[in-house]
């Protein structure tokens, strides 16, 4: 016989100012087993938690109901209560009358009469509820790190550091990501590359580290401590084991006008190339699509020049299977298509640039040395127009929210600019200038009294061209009138958006995203490095704009997740996995194929002496991860779902 | 001298009888099956169907019927039962081997306990049969030693006259006196005489194959299962019987409030005898035939010395793969 | 005639040269216009065999009964083209290993009968193809276009009252080849999904519950329709349900042994124009 | 004048995307119509016809079906086969003339708060145009009176 406790929490006035809780109670002490229907102010709280154990303990409760905030709140919380008041914590459900009842609704008789509903028919549900033990999987310790830029460097250290293994994926021919096209960063202007490049040896060097560039995750089965990953070797044309990173191969390839993506499109490389002169591995490619044999079946002339013999023109995509047991998401962003802003005339001007392009005027090692120099005519600009959210926190063309960091990387860009131009004149269009953090303000403080940056705030809404020269003309809105700026190089601060592909990628992995592409974290306060997908984090921008102190900071963030999973050689997780009936089961197979995580394998039923009876399905407990597509498939209704058993479910319908 | 109903005056006495608190039923023929069901008019009655589709059996015992509303409350459970339906009612133009079969299964909805859903129904139910002119080939009442126009079960036995004019009228129970005393206006006194009834030939020796089934070392001979490997084991046979009286209890309703009903049951089904435990004593198609056969010619003659069979022939004429009592006990005679 | 008797000797060949343990075909019913089953296993239950064009059912459902094909024999059956799907169904869904199966196909036109080629079930393919494409003739019943133009209340009437009459012996699911569950989930009573009861809410939830279980399985064999004893059009309802697989996914069950189940696959890009 | 209708309506939704939209909803502190009881699942893929059924057995006047939309699914592919099997069951519905109409699907995210409040309200909505399912609930009755002759 049910003995069940149904606790209705007030949630201070959350819940008990719009339904009748007193009400509520009393209806549900007269339900059918029903042995204690009890109201309370909170009940999450400590004394509350008490109360309930106590009343499973005095009452013998066979299971209880609370009836509060959603379960995605506090189920967890009122499990572990059961489980210390000696009741198995899976006889516990909870009635959401707070999110999907007093929150909602604005009729008080109706939304009491609604949350009778709710719990009359999780009481129903919970009297079928069954004790369930947790499940144990095995953990496959072994780190997939996907994204070779800040944030996926510092994971992949900081997890090899602990001692753990990694495989590092990069899909570029180096490591390095954005961060390595960087000059100097904020707010201590130290050379990026010089902070990079010793991260990017130290990786490829470690030897709990498995560096696979220039390849890519092609699939992703499996889950938490136990994911199968397929990586795409894509075919690079040079034989990593023969090569030395020598370059005669890159100085002798005709194909020598190709724009250099890693330099924005203002420099050049070859057909066969290294991204940057620091590239790790320092290995080159061949960019089939530029190589003049792959285009005209006549040159290999680096393949004549090498004299290792390691260019390969046969050379096919490869595949590697990895087991592993937690992944880091760490692919990071792009800019937005500055083609979205016409009027700013991107593409058309060639002294309209964007931030980052003006990071590899700025770098030592970009195209020009170090140099500003205007790629219209090589010439120093003396006037410089800076345009701060040129994307960012525009709804109506752009993206709508704030990108972060370009507040400080536009300060930065002035201030370097005025270190090497002297006498350069600055102008920064902004909406508002958001230095947030350590040293930020005062970086930018810096900018404008030391380095004589001149602040406008507003927008731009034009820029044009007038004898040689760029007009910009935008409004003062401090003093309310439109100005006209006429620069020589105007610098676009473009939005941080995610990579064009991260929807698609996001689906291969099986973690959610926002509108935008960003991938949602688990909770963001809570878990703000945990994806949707248990045993999947996320660190750096591929979860939201962030500058590199951020990124770092959430990449060492998921390595204490991934070693604290990896801290255990079994993992304990949800029962809710489906079963089967033995002896209903028809063997048709179509749970087999249903099943999204080939978790249902085929058994054979023998009789005494061996004879095969039939075969039917078996659900291999460590695969299922309990959506039950198959049991709703299942027509002879042999599966079931232990957590949503058909009684469970039926009994709340029809509580309901 | 026998007195006469005429076709013509059917209406005036469905009439009467309506208002006199009768509903009255006979055999209808539907868009899709025919059945005995309600009429308000002389023409709704269709007389031209050698047998209806359906048996007079659901008039008295329905495919299911609540018998109690349970609501489980707190600390106890309300109960409320239904009662049969009252009113009295005439049931008009039945066939003998129905009437028949009613007489059959009432010693067996009366001999422990007693079917009041059943008795209710039969005491208020006058039954007024109609002599069989013709038959077809699924017909077996003369195999199972009775006629065409037996009066087993019946309160009125009416007797065709030439050119559908009417019916000699053979009174036989006092509720059948009763009743046609409400229509006695209509009745003409006349000496037309009346159609012979069918012939219908014997099918088998029923003597025969009560022996051969008495016999207990055919229980489990090879004959069933060559007799029935055809069988798919569905239950028309079974609900179409007029003397088929299985049934189940069965609780619908939500998880704490419902009706406890009666439900038509098969012993053709695998689930019928079913243990908990998972073992199915009678584990083959073969076994359940061979228990329908038996149960209605050994084990329940053996009880009420009646044969739970008519002879209506409805087993065979509706099977879906052409089996039936007529070829299983014909194959017993020529053994 | 012609057809019916080359079939006897090929029965026979094969009985008597161990090719086949047994051969399911038909053979005279009750009555002139009456075929009933005959499961032959020597020469002179070959002799009981007819062939003709009131062969009409589908005799796919006895190779599943229990152990029949246990012992890896081959058995002979008389098939049309929906029984030869019903097979490729089957071993689509693991209930028989097509290969143990010898067909003796054959289809009629009037009262014409006319064998089919091929022996196994592979062989068919092109055949059913070609049944794909073809309009099917069923399709043009004036019932189904009927009922088609009903709005929903009419048809619920229309469905109301033929439930009604539902008795639920179950002749329905008895007849049909794809009906081999070993319990039917209306016989699963914890919890009790369908009613058992045939009041015509039972009824009407078991007859949508079956003809689901059916969906993109049916082959219009017309099983179901002719065993019911109360004369319920099921067939309309199947037959509405292998449109629906057919307009929706492109599935014509019982194209082949190793067609994937429609339900139990998905592509990505199926139609989803009613989900809000 | 009569009393505004109103529809019992049972929504089965996933745990991940439309459940947790609906507790957004709350969070926000959207308002809709209080006529929706939701059942939770773990994924769209476990919902059987077969709740459908017995949700108007209970007298629901409409049923809502909600879950992630595709590509979103928590286990990668539930509501792709559920997408499939809601659209033959539909038809079925259809066919037997239980209207669409009172049967509907969504897809509903985890952010997708707004949406979900608006989605309740505009069902209840269309349901209580649509009137008590009056067809069913007499099949329902009939259960409970005694066998007629």
């Amino acid at each position: 016989m049910a003995k069940i406790g149904v606790f209705i929490c007030h949630c201070g006035e959350n819940i008990a100012a719009k339904v009748d809780c007193t009400k509520l109670a009393a209806a549900m002490g007269e339900h059918p087993g029903v042995a204690v229907s009890v109201e309370y102010k909170y009940f999450c709280s400590d004394p509350g938690q008490e109360s309930v154990k106590k009343a499973i303990r005095e009452h013998n409760l066979t299971g209880i109901v609370i009836a509060a905030c959603s379960p995605r709140m506090h189920e967890a919380t009122f499990r572990k209560a059961c489980a210390e008041a000696g009741l198995n914590p899976y006889l516990c459900e909870i009635a959401n009358i707070r999110e999907q009842c007093s929150w909602v609704h604005t009729d008080s008789e109706m939304a009491t009469e609604k949350a009778m509903d709710i719990t009359r028919s999780m009481v129903e549900k919970v009297k079928r509820n069954n004790n369930l033990q947790p499940i144990e999987v095995p953990v496959t310790r072994r780190a997939l790190v996907i994204g070779g830029g800040i944030a996926g460097l510092q994971a992949a250290l900081d997890i090899a550091n602990a001692g753990q293994e990694v495989v590092l994926v990069e899909r570029e021919p180096s490591l390095g990501g954005h961060m390595a096209q960087l000059s100097e960063t904020f707010p201590t202007l130290d050379c990026s590359q010089c902070i990079m490049t010793p991260r990017m040896v130290e990786t490829a060097q470690h030897p709990k580290i498995r560096l696979l560039t220039y390849a890519e995750v092609e699939s992703v089965d499996g889950y938490i401590g136990n994911f199968k990953v397929r990586i795409r070797m894509k075919s690079r044309y040079v034989d990593m084991s023969r090569c030395t990173g020598c370059g005669d191969c890159i100085t002798k390839c005709p194909a020598k006008k190709i724009s250099s993506e890693f330099d924005c499109g203002l420099g050049k490389r070859t057909a066969i190339y290294t991204p940057f002169a620091q590239s790790v591995p320092n290995m080159p490619v061949i960019d089939k699509a530029s190589c003049i044999y792959f285009k005209n079946g006549k040159c290999k002339m680096c393949e004549k020049s090498c004299q290792l013999n390691a260019i390969n023109f046969e050379m096919q995509d490869e595949f590697i299977d990895l087991e592993i047991g937690a992944i880091v998401v760490a692919t990071g962003f792009q800019i937005q298509n500055t083609a979205v802003y016409g009027e700013y005339g991107y593409g058309k001007f060639p002294d309209v640039i964007t931030g980052l392009q003006f990071e590899r005027l700025a770098s030592a090692s970009g195209p020009t040395a170090g140099r500003i120099l205007r790629p219209s005519d090589g010439k120093e600009p003396e006037n410089v127009v800076f345009i701060q959210c040129a994307g960012s926190r525009d709804p109506s063309k752009g993206v709508r929210y704030c990108s972060k960091i370009c507040c400080m990387y536009t300060a930065k860009h002035a201030m370097l600019y005025a270190h090497k131009v002297h006498g350069g004149k600055t102008h920064i269009f902004y909406m508002d200038i958001r230095a947030a953090g350590k040293g930020y303000d005062e970086f930018t403080r810096r900018a404008i009294e030391e380095d004589e940056a001149s602040y406008v705030r507003g927008r731009v809404s034009k820029v044009w061209q007038e004898n040689g020269k760029l007009m910009v003309r935008g409004v003062d809105t401090l003093l309310g009138k439109p100005v006209t700026v006429v620069a020589d190089m105007v610098v676009l601060a473009t939005a941080m958006v995610p990579q064009h592909n991260a929807k698609e990628f996001a689906k291969t992995i099986g973690i959610a995203y926002d509108e935008y592409g960003f991938y949602n974290e688990a909770h963001l306060k809570l878990r703000p490095v945990e994806s949707s997908t248990a045993g999947v984090f996320l660190a750096g921008a591929c979860q939201s704009p962030k500058d590199i102190p951020d990124s770092v900071a959430q990449a060492s963030a998921t390595a204490s997740k991934v070693l604290a999973l990896f801290s255990k050689e079994k993992l304990e997780r949800e029962p809710v996995i489906a079963i089967n009936n033995e002896a209903t089961c028809a063997g048709c197979w179509g749970c087999v194929l249903a099943c999204p995580y080939n978790a249902i394998e085929k058994k054979d039923i023998r009789d005494r002496s061996g004879r095969l009876i039939k075969q039917v399905a078996y659900v291999n407990p460590g695969l299922c991860q309990g959506c039950g597509t198959c049991v709703s498939f299942c027509r002879s209704n042999s599966l079931d779902l232990a957590g949503f058993t058909e009684k469970q479910i039926f009994a709340e319908v029809m509580g309901l | 001298m026998t007195r006469i109903l005429f076709s013509d005056k059917l209406d005036n006495c469905v009439a009467k009888w309506r208002s006199a608190g009768l509903a009255v039923i006979g055999p209808v023929q539907e868009e899709a099956i025919s059945r005995y069901a309600a009429v308000e008019k002389g023409t709704d009655f269709d007389f031209g169907t050698v047998l209806p589709d359906r048996s007079l059996k659901e008039l008295f015992f329905p495919q299911t019927e609540p018998m109690l509303r349970y609501t489980i409350k707190k600390n106890e459970i309300d109960t409320a039962d239904f009662t049969p339906p009252q009113g009295k009612r005439i049931i008009f133009g039945a066939r003998a081997c129905d009437a028949s079969g009613l007489e059959i299964d009432d010693p067996l909805f009366g001999w422990d306990y007693k079917d009041e859903f059943w008795f209710q129904r039969r005491n208020e139910s006058v039954i007024v049969t109609i002599a069989c002119t013709k038959a077809d080939d699924f017909c077996m009442c003369t195999s199972l030693k009775l006629e065409p126009d037996s009066t087993k079960g019946a309160d009125v036995l009416l007797r065709p006259i030439d050119k559908n004019k009417g019916w000699l009228v053979e009174e036989l129970t006092d509720r059948g006196r009763e009743a046609f005393a409400l229509i006695s206006e209509y009745l003409q006194e006349s000496s037309e005489p009346a159609l012979p009834t069918v012939v219908v030939p014997e099918k088998f020796n029923l003597d025969a194959c009560v022996t051969w089934l008495k016999n207990p070392e055919n229980f489990e001979s090879k004959f069933w299962k060559e007799i029935s490997m055809r069988c798919i084991g569905c239950a028309s046979c079974t609900y179409l019987c007029p003397t088929c009286h299985c049934f189940d209890i069965q609780d619908e309703g939500d998880t704490y409030s419902g009706i406890r009903r009666k439900n038509w049951d098969s012993c053709s089904f695998a689930l019928f005898t079913m243990h908990t435990s998972g073992h199915n004593p009678r584990s083959t198609q073969s076994a359940r035939w061979r228990q329908r056969i038996m149960h209605k010619f050994n084990y329940f003659p053996g009880k009420f010395t009646v044969n739970s069979c008519s002879g209506c022939g409805r087993c065979s004429r509706q099977c879906p793969v052409d089996m039936g009592i007529t070829e299983t006990l014909q194959a017993i005679s020529n053994l | 005639m012609i057809t019916q008797e080359r079939y006897r000797t090929t029965v026979k060949e094969l009985l008597a040269n161990g090719s086949i343990k047994m051969a399911i075909g038909y053979k005279p019913g009750s009555t002139p216009d009456r075929r009933r089953p005959l499961f032959i296993r020597t020469s002179e239950e070959a002799e009981q065999l007819v062939l003709d064009s009131t062969c009409v059912q589908n005799l796919s459902g006895y190779l599943v009964s229990e152990g029949l094909l246990s012992d890896e024999k081959r058995v002979g059956i008389f098939l049309r083209p929906e029984g030869v799907r019903s097979i490729n169904i089957l071993a689509a869904e693991y209930q028989l290993n097509a290969d143990q199966i010898v067909i003796f196909g054959f289809d009629s036109t009037g009262r014409e009968v006319r064998p089919l080629d091929g022996r196994s079930a592979r062989e068919f393919s092109g055949l059913l193809n070609e049944l794909k494409e073809k309009p099917l003739q069923i399709y043009k019943e004036p019932l189904l276009e009927r009922i088609e133009k009903m709005n929903a209340k009419e048809r619920f009437d229309f469905w109301q009252e033929e439930f009604s009459r539902c008795i639920k012996c179950y002749a329905c699911r008895q007849a049909c080849p794809m009906c081999y569950c070993r319990r039917c989930i209306v016989d699963s009573n914890q919890p009790q999904w369908v009613n058992t009861s045939s009041h015509t809410l039972g009824n009407f939830e078991w007859n949508i519950v079956r003809a689901f279980h059916l969906s993109g399985r049916c082959v219009q064999c017309g099983n179901c329709d002719r065993a019911c004893p109360v004369n319920i059009p099921l067939r309309l309802i199947n037959q509405r349900m292998a449109n629906e697989v057919l307009d929706g996914f492109d599935h014509f069950a019982g194209l082949s042994a190793t067609q994937e189940p429609v339900l139990a696959s998905f592509k990505k890009d199926d139609t989803e124009t009613f989900i809000l | 004048m009569s009393e505004l209708f109103e529809p019992k309506i049972v929504a089965f939704v996933c745990t991940y995307c439309t459940y947790a939209g609906a507790d957004l909803a709350g969070t926000s502190r959207l308002k809709y119509a209080p006529n929706v009881r939701i059942v939770r699942l773990p994924c769209t893929g476990r919902i059987s016809p077969m709740f459908i059924l017995k949700a108007l057995q209970k007298g629901a006047d409409g049923v809502l079906v909600s879950g992630c939309h595709p590509g979103d699914c928590h286990f990668t592919h539930g509501n792709y086969h559920a997408r499939r099997r809601w659209m033959v069951f539909r038809a079925l519905l259809d066919f037997t003339g239980i209207s669409p109409e009172r049967v509907k699907f969504s897809w509903i995210s985890a952010a997708e708060g707004s949406k979900f409040a608006d989605l309740i309200n505009s069902v209840t909505e269309d349901i209580r145009n649509l009137g008590p399912f009056d067809q069913y609930q007499q099949l329902i009755k009939e259960t409970e009176s005694p066998a007629t002759l």
